[in-house]
């Protein structure tokens, strides 16, 4: 059971999981809303920082709360979303690039022309 | 609760079931992921549900009821593990399969 | 009644989470490109690892701490090698 | 005879098993020696003879000799050697004719046959027909019976480089087999009946099997069994058949003995069996059938060979009426008109054989005059057929006169009245006809034109055996009264009994009926011939019955049978194919869970509480289930990343009922098998999607298969739903929630189970994860991908296309900032991974997940830099995780073994470090690293041997067609 | 020391990872964790082969501040957008070169460009040292080309070059 | 806990050692050596089987040597539960696996990787599913030896294995999920795993409950029956085990013994003891299957023209056999078939073995052979080196000849050899059975006789095309001995249970006694007092 906090300490861990899950909600909905996938690409970041950022912050203000000790947990998560999502991200948005530039889409930037051999590996 | 587990393990195998019928082998094998979710929580549902009592007991005198039931998470364990590497398994035979028949035709008929 | 509030706030979050990912499942099923729907999918496990977070608070347990760090750190692994294989052709080349 | 007694149980084994034993050495002595094989027969087949002579003694007053040897006694099969009368003179039958067949056969058989073969078979024919005869067990009737079978079947394909020895030695076996698996059921019938298995018992039964409700399919099983094994009709046709083989064989089995083996059970279950109107209208018009058919058939033969058998089915259709009529003066005609016709017509046989040996031919066509060439052979042949055509003062006169008397006296109702002796004198008209068509058109009229050689009088020795039998017919035919008399009585007295009748051996019994009988048989077989005799001699086939071939017909029926109705049956009830099978096994799953919980179901009570999050997880999870179906076939990548959205919510459910190392574990399993299966996508072929008009078959069958994967869905959710709502009843989980700490040193209940509890289970799961490893590992290394994937991806080529030979440059720089992240990745994996290991036992955690985790950091390394340049800097030896994973799982089990206590008994304790304090040290968690690098092991063997493809740019399957099978049909 | 510790800022990051798992600093956790650290980062050395020097690590602590700020910023400014009845954003692509080459530096320069919502880094050309990122809601290329440069490249280049 | 009784645990660790030893040491597929090792794990097995056979022969007629892994208290442990059932059957896994890998160990070893350690492993998993007291370490077994099977059926490679393969991988799949479903509803309605224990609840089960626990019951059924190869769910086996290497099929031939023993240990454990509705569960279903199997291997049986479909069919046969037997329920009928599992396993097996050989020594076949394995083999694999050398043996076809003719009788259950003591044992004891004979009896009579015709019928055609029309003459086949002799050995077997009958019969007599009164069962693994 959801432990008693002193209220205003519930209050804010209250106002930070709801708008944490506003802002990760909002990105996904940007998902559904936006209309090009360059566009779509940033929705996911809202809940992987500010999004995610707040909801953590909550958990670890109540654990460490309720637990009475130190409670650091949520930023390794943090630590670990921010170095992962990226990574998705630039990869598959290298990819759609790729995909748009073979296909002639319009609106896409063209392939820089290779001026010399890159130097060294 | 009951009812929404209920109805998740009915979807899932009925998808998966469905999927098993099909004839590629691709079909097969997103079916056969299907029905193992469905079946492991339905195992899990024989241990009846509990929230927020997760078999890690907080000290040696605990009150036994607190406790989810462990033993259909053991078995599920299990069947999880040994569900992956049936998939892996399968996964390779049908890879194997269509190198050597040239089709992903359960029966190996043509496209 | 500081229960009261978290509770009710934990569950709007949760529910906004929920919402959240129907809105993935939404770019999941429609796509239309495959890139939409991996972005979902990694977008999911995202809103899956908040809601796990929101989880622990409402059932005040550290029980799923680990499932949520292993969300974020290797849930990517997975649309990693989607988003490899859209470009390539191949996961491991 | 004034030898020694011989003690009954060395005497009657020694009599049944000597032949075997004999068979066996003769098989197994080294060489083809005709001489030595054909020696050791003959001396064995004359010890059994002067042994069988010798033990008249001991019962020709009635006596019944008995020899038991336990076999399976709780069965009430014993090995019972039964020796009484009628045993006796089937014996003496057996190993006299035998021995001369012997004699025959050393002059008969060319020394280009294998001939230690044949010999060693007719030994071991000789001891079946011996066990046959004196079985004192029922059971054991039945077997030898079927030895008899056996046997007959290979020494009929002696010759089988012939097309027609191979069909005949088949049929026979089939038709004779099938009869003896009759006799079998019959003997368990009559053995239920009565109440044992033991011939005694059987024969002391009084009328218990005849009152039984038992008694028509016994009977009718029964004969099934004699019939087949003589030849009656309908099921003559193997007999001439089985003529291909060797005709010392034909002369033995066909003639004297095996065919005989149908008339003898007849006779020893008369007693017991014939006193019922379905036994008498049976057998006597079966036997009055087969009698006027094989004689009727017998004239037309132009093969001797084929005339012998049809006159041998026409003597044992005279010998089963006789055995149908059921009153004992007709028994007593039957067994003496047995020995008569075993000795008149093995001498036939032989005599045939010699003109077969001395002209190559047995066409009744090319022969003629050979009296001239062989005049004692046709001497002796020519008696010999006096005896069959019954002619006076010959043994087969005296049987025949008592087979008319009887018709003749035979008086139930008119048309028995008329039928038997009508039927009996134009059969003795036919069969004296064909004698004569035998002797005429062989040894008569002018030399022979179309011999290929001038033929000879064979070695004497040849003859000798004919010889001897042509005087038994002789003798007995005389004198029966000092010749054939008391061994004639000792067989019928052990078939009568009390009942024994009076019956007279004389010559003469006046001008009679019978008499008149036979002389119109004499008169009417000289008419029917004479003017008719080249017609006989040339006609092709029977008139009247030609059309009815017994063997066209079966050859007709099994092959198709065999070929045609067996397939179809295969195929109608059976399938090749995949999805009927699938279909079959989930409805088959579905209709017995409904069927056995249908009905007590129980009730379902309304749910008492919902949680809408949940409910939104498994719209998502729902629908995902759904659209990854839906999705499957033509978008593959969509259909997985749909599957993800369902196996995340399993996992978030795991977590929220309760099973955190569930939702761990499933989360992992989850994305190993994503890999894995895009690992796999890479070597299936494209698929486009294709215009939506499905024929309506399949639109039929997606609808039928949406109708059972909604059924299977609706009763897994009403099960699951059932017990859910139900209290649990009270079982083993308590245990391990009290015990877990206590005695498995571990707060984590469910790990404590998985390493200690139920360790057991997780060594064999290890195992399997390990073996599916070496499973897959072992298949990919033969991998041929399909031509159409052997290439390059297509985007790869796409890309060269677009921007020629930057390929690799692109990938690199595709890769470039990601793959450092990625490879940055790895020590913190490894380390989350040794956390999860080491906090296993006390919170979610564990050799599984952390095993798991620890490959994806393997395999985050392969996704990021490639197979080669991961394989550049690590050496990861997956089969010697896997095989030290076990190692440490089965020492932590063996382990506690030597130290007394049973498999994998676990131990722990709190160790005291100096500076840390407590630690706590437990077996199970040494079991659990045994898992962990097991799991490993084999994910990343999986992972890496799929991977390992795209480097292999193997070969293509189907690059080289393959050769044309050679000889395939023939073997087939 | 060398061998025995190639990547001691990784080794020392492994530590303390460990220890927050643990959610204790124990002395056993530390030896066990160090020891733990060591090992892995051993291993790791294989296909980490270049060490990371961190020349101003307070320069580092700046940057996760700036960075912070900006995310909360851009966050705020994207959800704006979201919540519009009829979301328009004036997106676009930029390329921009950059003087930073060392690609350690160049991977925390992505991840935070990624991870900050309203910017993606979408394709890093090596031989001509230009990137190409997709902004959110451009208004201005030259001044966002600018606030990069001079917020984060600058500093990445003085922690790492 | 004296170190006898460890004997219980042993049939299941030797394999395990022995896999573990061959992945420690490596793929050593030309190491004689290595091969040698092998063999002696297997012998070892066979001594250890021997001797826990011996040890319950010597025993009371209800004793069983109960074995609590980790000490745990039954029935929240695994126990491990060797009576005589379970003695008989890893006995007979034991010679015809020992005789199996000696075959292989001549050639077949080398045509692929791993074969050792999957073939201890099929053995492994065979064992404990026979030894297991418990539902779910019974799946894990059933998994563990069909993950080896699919291993080993794999074996060689080909399009023929591989294609067979995958569709024998999915039906066992799906039956893999039937066996989860099945305990999960059985753990559901009875809180335990434990099969004694299960058995011992099933009485106190709530009257809301039954319907459920019976329904997992059913399709745990239908799982054991695909196992089992009954039809019509068993459309898998002809082409696995026809395509597989010839081996391994002998080693598949008591697999679906493995179905068969889990149905008649289960379903009398648990029903035959019950009063009421539940005594009769399923009799009839299985009864039936057991008819339409026995039909349908027969005519499969007829309608093969190859020996090792034939042989396939003929494994059909004796499912449906084994099937019929169970469903009478009653002892006598029990021991025959006991008696009748133990030859059938071992004829067949034989028989996979020696079409190998005879298509070794027929020319026409030799040749495809040759040219399969070059278009389906992998060319990086050198086969020749370190194989057994064949020898030219004078009487070679006629040896072939009594093997097949032995094999034959068998399998058709014609007298004098064991098949035709089994079925014997059967029918005589259905005839003697209350009230017989009823339908039932005349059901298995005609099903028995029937099916032994029509195998006679499809032998006798086979064996004429073998060694009458196909095999050179006698003039010295080549052969090797590591080859004949395993066959030899299984047929000599064979003979040698129809001569000591009696001693059989009596032993399996015991055995079906124990096994028909659950209660013992009950009793010995829940010792009174400790029950929950
Ligand atoms: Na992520
Ligand atoms: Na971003």
């Amino acid at each position: 059971m959801i432990a008693d906090l002193p209220l205003w300490l519930s209050i804010l861990v209250s106002a930070f999981v709801v708008l944490g899950a506003l802002l990760t909600m909002a990105g996904c909905f940007g998902l559904v809303r936006l209309k090009s996938f360059y566009l779509r690409i940033h929705g996911p970041t809202m809940g992987t920082s500010m999004g995610g950022g707040l909801i953590l912050l909550a958990s670890a203000i109540y654990f460490t709360l309720t637990r009475e000790r130190l409670v650091v947990h949520e930023l390794v998560i943090f630590l670990f979303v921010t170095l992962t999502t990226p990574v998705t991200l630039m990869l598959l948005a290298r990819a759609t690039l790729f995909r748009d530039r073979v296909e002639g889409n319009e609106g896409v930037p063209k392939r820089p022309e290779k001026a010399e051999t890159p130097a060294s590996p | 609760m009951e009812l929404t587990l209920a109805l998740a393990i009915g979807v899932l195998s009925a998808s998966g079931v469905y999927l098993l019928l099909r004839p590629r082998t691709f079909q097969v094998i997103i079916g056969l992921s299907l029905v193992s979710y469905a079946v492991n929580l339905f195992i899990l549902s024989m241990g009846r549900l509990r929230m927020d009592a997760a078999p890690i007991l907080s000290g040696a005198d605990a009150d036994i009821a607190n406790y989810a039931d462990p033993v259909p998470q053991a078995l599920v364990l299990t069947a999880i593990v040994i569900g992956f590497a049936m998939t892996a398994l399968f996964l390779v035979v049908l890879l194997a399969a269509r190198g050597l028949s040239g089709s992903d035709h359960v029966d190996g008929k043509g496209d | 009644m500081s229960v009261t509030i978290l509770e009710w706030s934990l569950f709007a979050a949760q529910i906004m989470l929920g919402l959240g990912m129907l809105a993935t499942l939404y770019r999941m099923v429609v796509g239309p490109r495959a890139q939409d729907r991996i972005l979902a999918l990694d977008a999911l496990y995202v809103v899956a690892l908040l809601l796990l977070i929101t989880l622990g608070i409402r059932t005040n347990s550290q029980v799923y701490f680990e499932l949520a760090m292993l969300m974020g750190l290797l849930g990517f692994v997975g649309t990693v090698a989607l988003a490899k294989f859209l470009m390539r052709g191949e996961v491991i080349e | 005879m004034p030898l020694p007694s011989i003690p009954t149980d060395f005497a009657l084994p020694l009599l049944c098993f000597l032949p075997f034993l004999a068979s066996i050495f003769v098989l197994a002595a080294p060489g083809e020696k005709i001489r030595g094989a054909a020696w050791v027969t003959a001396v064995v087949a004359a010890i059994l003879s002067l042994l069988s002579l010798a033990l008249f003694p001991s019962i020709a007053n009635g006596e019944v000799l008995i020899s038991r040897i336990e076999w399976v006694p709780q069965l009430g099969l014993n090995l019972t050697l039964r020796l009484d009368g009628l045993a006796w003179l089937f014996a003496v039958l057996i190993t006299c004719i035998g021995f001369l067949v012997v004699l025959y056969a050393r002059y008969y058989m060319s020394p280009k046959d294998p001939i230690a073969r044949f010999h060693a078979l007719l030994l071991a024919f000789m001891g079946a027909m011996i066990g046959l005869v004196m079985s004192g067990n029922i059971i054991q009737l039945a077997i030898f019976w079927e030895l008899t079978s056996l046997v007959s079947f290979l020494l009929i394909g002696y010759w089988y480089h012939r097309g027609d020895a191979r069909d005949g030695a088949r049929m026979a076996l089939i038709i004779t087999g099938t009869g003896g698996l009759a006799l079998f059921v019959s003997m368990l019938v009559i053995g239920h009946i009565v109440g044992s298995y033991e011939l005694d018992d059987v024969l002391a039964s009084g009328g218990k099997i005849v009152e039984s409700p038992l008694y028509p399919v016994a009977l009718i099983l029964f004969l099934l069994g004699a019939f087949t094994k003589s030849a009656q009709f309908p099921f003559q046709f193997w007999l001439p058949n089985a003529m291909t083989a060797p005709t010392p064989v034909s002369a033995y089995l066909h003639s004297a003995t095996m065919v005989k083996a149908g008339v003898f059970i007849l006779t020893r279950f008369w007693p017991v069996m014939h006193d019922h109107q379905l036994w008498f209208w049976i057998v006597t018009y079966t036997g009055l059938a087969t009698l006027i058919f094989g004689a009727y058939t017998a004239l037309f033969q132009r093969d001797l060979k084929g005339l012998l058998a049809y006159s041998t089915i026409s003597h044992l259709g005279l010998i089963t009426t006789l055995l149908g009529m059921g009153t004992p003066l007709a028994a007593v005609a039957a067994i003496f008109h047995i020995a008569n016709h075993a000795t008149f017509k093995a001498s036939l046989f032989m005599a045939v054989g010699i003109i077969d040996h001395e002209t190559g031919t047995r066409d009744v066509r090319k022969l003629s005059g050979l009296r001239k060439y062989l005049p004692f052979t046709a001497t002796l042949a020519i008696i010999a057929s006096a005896a069959m055509a019954g002619v006076p003062l010959l043994n087969g006169f005296l049987s025949k006169e008592m087979f008319f008397t009887e018709t003749a006296e035979f008086d139930p109702n008119v048309f028995v009245n008329l039928s038997l002796p009508i039927g009996a004198t134009l059969a003795g008209m036919l069969s004296v006809a064909y004698s004569i068509k035998f002797v005429h058109g062989v040894f008569f009229g002018p030399p022979p034109t179309e011999l290929e050689k001038v033929p000879h009088e064979p070695p004497a020795l040849m003859r000798r055996p004919i010889e001897i039998l042509v005087l038994i017919c002789l003798a007995v035919g005389i004198i029966p009264g000092i010749t054939i008399a008391p061994y004639l009585a000792a067989a019928v007295h052990s078939v009568l009994g009390a009942e024994t009748p009076y019956y007279s051996l004389s010559v003469w019994h006046g001008f009679n009926l019978p008499l008149i009988m036979s002389i119109i048989a004499m008169v009417g077989g000289a008419v029917i011939y004479v003017p008719y005799y080249r017609k006989l001699r040339d006609i092709d086939g029977v008139p009247l019955t030609r059309g009815l071939v017994g063997q066209r017909v079966f050859e007709r029926i099994l092959v198709t049978a065999t070929n045609r109705w067996a397939r179809h049956l295969v195929g109608a009830f059976g399938t090749q194919r995949l999805q009927p099978q699938i279909f079959v096994v989930i409805f088959l799953a579905l209709a017995a869970g409904i069927a056995a919980g249908w009905a007590r179901m129980g009730n379902l009570p309304l749910p008492d509480s919902f949680d809408p999050v949940l409910g939104l997880v498994w719209l998502l999870g729902g629908i995902s289930a759904l659209a990854a179906a839906q999705q499957a076939k033509f978008h593959r990548l969509a259909s997985m990343i749909l599957m993800g959205g369902a196996g995340l919510a399993t996992c978030l459910t795991f977590a929220w009922f309760s099973a955190p190392d569930l939702a761990l574990t499933q989360l992992l399993a989850e994305i190993a098998t994503t890999v894995l299966i895009l690992l796999g996508l890479r070597w299936l072929p494209k698929r486009s999607p294709v215009p939506e008009s499905t024929p309506m078959a399949a639109r039929l069958r997606r609808y039928r298969d949406v109708a059972l994967a909604g059924l299977v869905g609706l009763g897994t959710a009403l099960a699951s739903y059932a017990i859910m709502t139900r209290s649990a009843s009270e079982g083993i989980s308590d245990f391990f929630l009290a015990n877990a700490y206590k005695e498995g040193g571990g707060t984590n209940v469910v790990n404590v189970m998985l390493v200690d509890f139920r360790g057991f289970d997780t060594m064999g799961e290890i195992t399997v994860l390990g073996v599916v490893a070496l499973t897959v590992f072992g298949l990919l290394r033969r991998f041929r991908p399909a031509s159409d994937s052997a290439e390059r991806p297509e985007q790869q080529r796409v890309l060269d296309e677009y921007a020629p030979g930057s390929s690799e440059n692109v990938a690199d720089d595709f890769l470039r900032i990601p793959a450092l992240i990625m490879n940055w990745m790895f020590p913190v994996v490894v380390v989350v991974a040794i956390y999860m290991l080491m906090r296993g036992h006390d919170l979610p955690g564990g050799g599984f997940i952390a095993g798991i985790i620890m490959s994806l950091a393997f395999i985050l390394q392969y996704l990021a830099g490639g197979t080669r340049w991961v394989e550049e800097r690590l050496r990861i030896l997956p089969l010697l995780w896997i095989g030290w994973g076990l190692l440490l799982a089965l020492l932590t089990g063996v382990g506690a073994m030597v130290l007394g206590a049973p498999f994998l008994t676990s131990a722990f304790a709190y160790a005291d470090i100096p500076l840390i304090g407590k630690v706590p040290m437990a077996t199970a968690l040494i079991f659990d690293l045994g898992v962990f690098a097991l799991v490993v092991g084999a994910t990343v063997l999986m992972l890496i041997a799929l991977a390992h493809q795209s480097i292999r740019r193997p070969k293509v399957a189907g690059s080289n067609k393959p050769k044309q099978r050679v000889g395939a049909d023939k073997w087939n | 020391m060398r061998r025995l510790l190639p990547h001691p800022i990784l080794a020392g990051f492994l530590l303390v990872l460990w220890l927050v798992l643990q959610q204790s600093a124990g002395l056993g956790h530390i030896l066990f964790g160090g020891v733990i650290a060591i090992a892995v980062s051993m291993a790791a050395s294989a296909i980490i082969p270049e060490r990371i020097v961190i020349r101003r690590p307070l320069k580092f602590i700046q940057l996760i501040f700036v960075a912070g700020l900006d995310i909360i910023r851009s966050n705020l400014a994207v959800m704006s957008v979201l919540f519009h009845p009829r979301p328009n954003p004036t997106a676009g692509f930029i390329e921009m070169d950059l003087t930073l080459k060392n690609p350690f530096a160049l991977a925390i320069l992505a991840v935070i460009l990624t991870a900050t919502p309203g910017s993606a880094w979408l394709e890093y050309d090596r031989a001509r040292s230009t990137v190409l990122i997709h902004v959110f809601d451009l208004v201005d290329e030259e001044e966002w080309v600018a606030t990069v440069k001079k917020r984060y490249e600058a500093l990445l280049l003085e922690i790492f070059q | 806990m004296t170190g006898m009784n460890h004997i219980a645990i042993l049939p299941i660790l030797i394999p395990m050692a022995a896999m573990v030893f061959n992945l420690l040491v490596g793929d050593g597929r030309s190491n004689r050596r290595i091969i040698g090792i092998n063999i002696g794990f297997s012998v070892l097995l066979l001594l250890v089987s021997i001797l826990l056979l011996a040890v319950l022969a010597q025993s009371s007629t209800a004793a069983a040597a109960v074995y609590p892994l980790g000490n745990w208290p039954v029935p929240f442990g695994i126990v491990l539960v060797a009576d005589r059932l379970a003695a008989v059957m890893v006995l007979t896994t034991s010679i015809l696996s020992l005789a199996a890998l000696i075959f292989a160990s001549a050639r077949w070893h080398s045509r692929g990787t791993n074969f050792f350690p999957l073939f201890h492993a099929l053995v492994m998993g065979l064992n404990g599913a026979f030894l297991t007291g418990d539902l779910f370490n019974l799946f894990v077994f059933f998994e563990l030896l069909l993950a080896a099977s699919y291993g080993l059926a794999l074996h060689g490679g080909g399009r023929n294995r591989v294609r067979a393969a995958m569709h024998y991988i999915v039906i066992n799949l799906v039956a893999s999920f039937l066996f989860l479903i099945g305990v999960a509803l059985i753990y559901g309605t009875t809180g335990t795993l434990n099969m004694a224990d299960i058995a011992r609840a099933v009485p106190h089960i709530a009257p809301d409950d039954l319907g459920l626990f019976e329904a997992g019951v059913a399709v745990l059924g239908i799982a054991f029956l695909i196992k089992a190869g009954s039809w019509p769910l068993h459309f898998w086996l002809p082409n696995t085990y026809s395509s597989a290497a010839p081996p391994v099929a002998a080693l598949f031939a008591i697999m679906t013994k493995v179905g068969f023993y889990a149905i008649l240990r289960l379903w009398t454990l648990v029903f035959a003891n019950q009063t009421g509705p539940e005594l009769a569960f399923g009799q009839n279903v299985l009864f039936v299957l057991g008819i339409a199997t026995v039909a349908y291997g027969s005519v499969g049986a007829l309608s093969s023209k190859a020996l090792d479909r034939l042989a396939s069919y003929l494994i059909l046969v004796s499912a449906g056999t084994l099937l019929l037997a169970v469903a009478y329920n009653v002892p006598g009928v029990t021991t025959g078939a006991l008696y009748y599992v133990v030859v059938a396993t071992l004829a067949a097996g034989a028989l996979f073995l020696l079409k190998d050989v005879i298509d070794q020594v027929l020319p026409a076949e030799a040749q495809i052979l040759a040219v399969s394995l070059e278009f389906y083999g992998d060319e990086e694999e050198v086969l020749d080196e370190d194989q057994e050398v064949s020898r030219s043996f004078p009487a070679a076809a006629t040896l072939l000849g009594w093997c097949f003719a032995i094999a034959a009788l068998v399998m058709a259950g014609l007298p004098p050899l064991s098949g035709f003591l089994s079925k014997f044992a059967m029918l005589s004891a259905a005839f003697g059975a209350a009230n017989a004979p009823t339908a039932a009896t005349w059901w298995i009579t005609g099903a028995l006789i029937v099916s032994g015709l029509f195998v006679l019928i499809a032998m006798v055609r086979n064996g004429i095309n073998i060694f009458w029309t196909s095999l050179p003459g006698d003039g010295g086949l080549a052969l090797r001995p590591l080859e004949v002799g395993p066959i030899m050995v299984l047929l000599a077997l064979c003979v040698l249970m129809a001569v000591f009958a009696g001693p059989a019969l009596s032993y399996f007599a015991d055995t079906a006694q124990f096994i028909h009164s659950p209660q013992n069962y009950i009793d010995l693994v829940l010792p009174k007092g400790e029950t929950p």
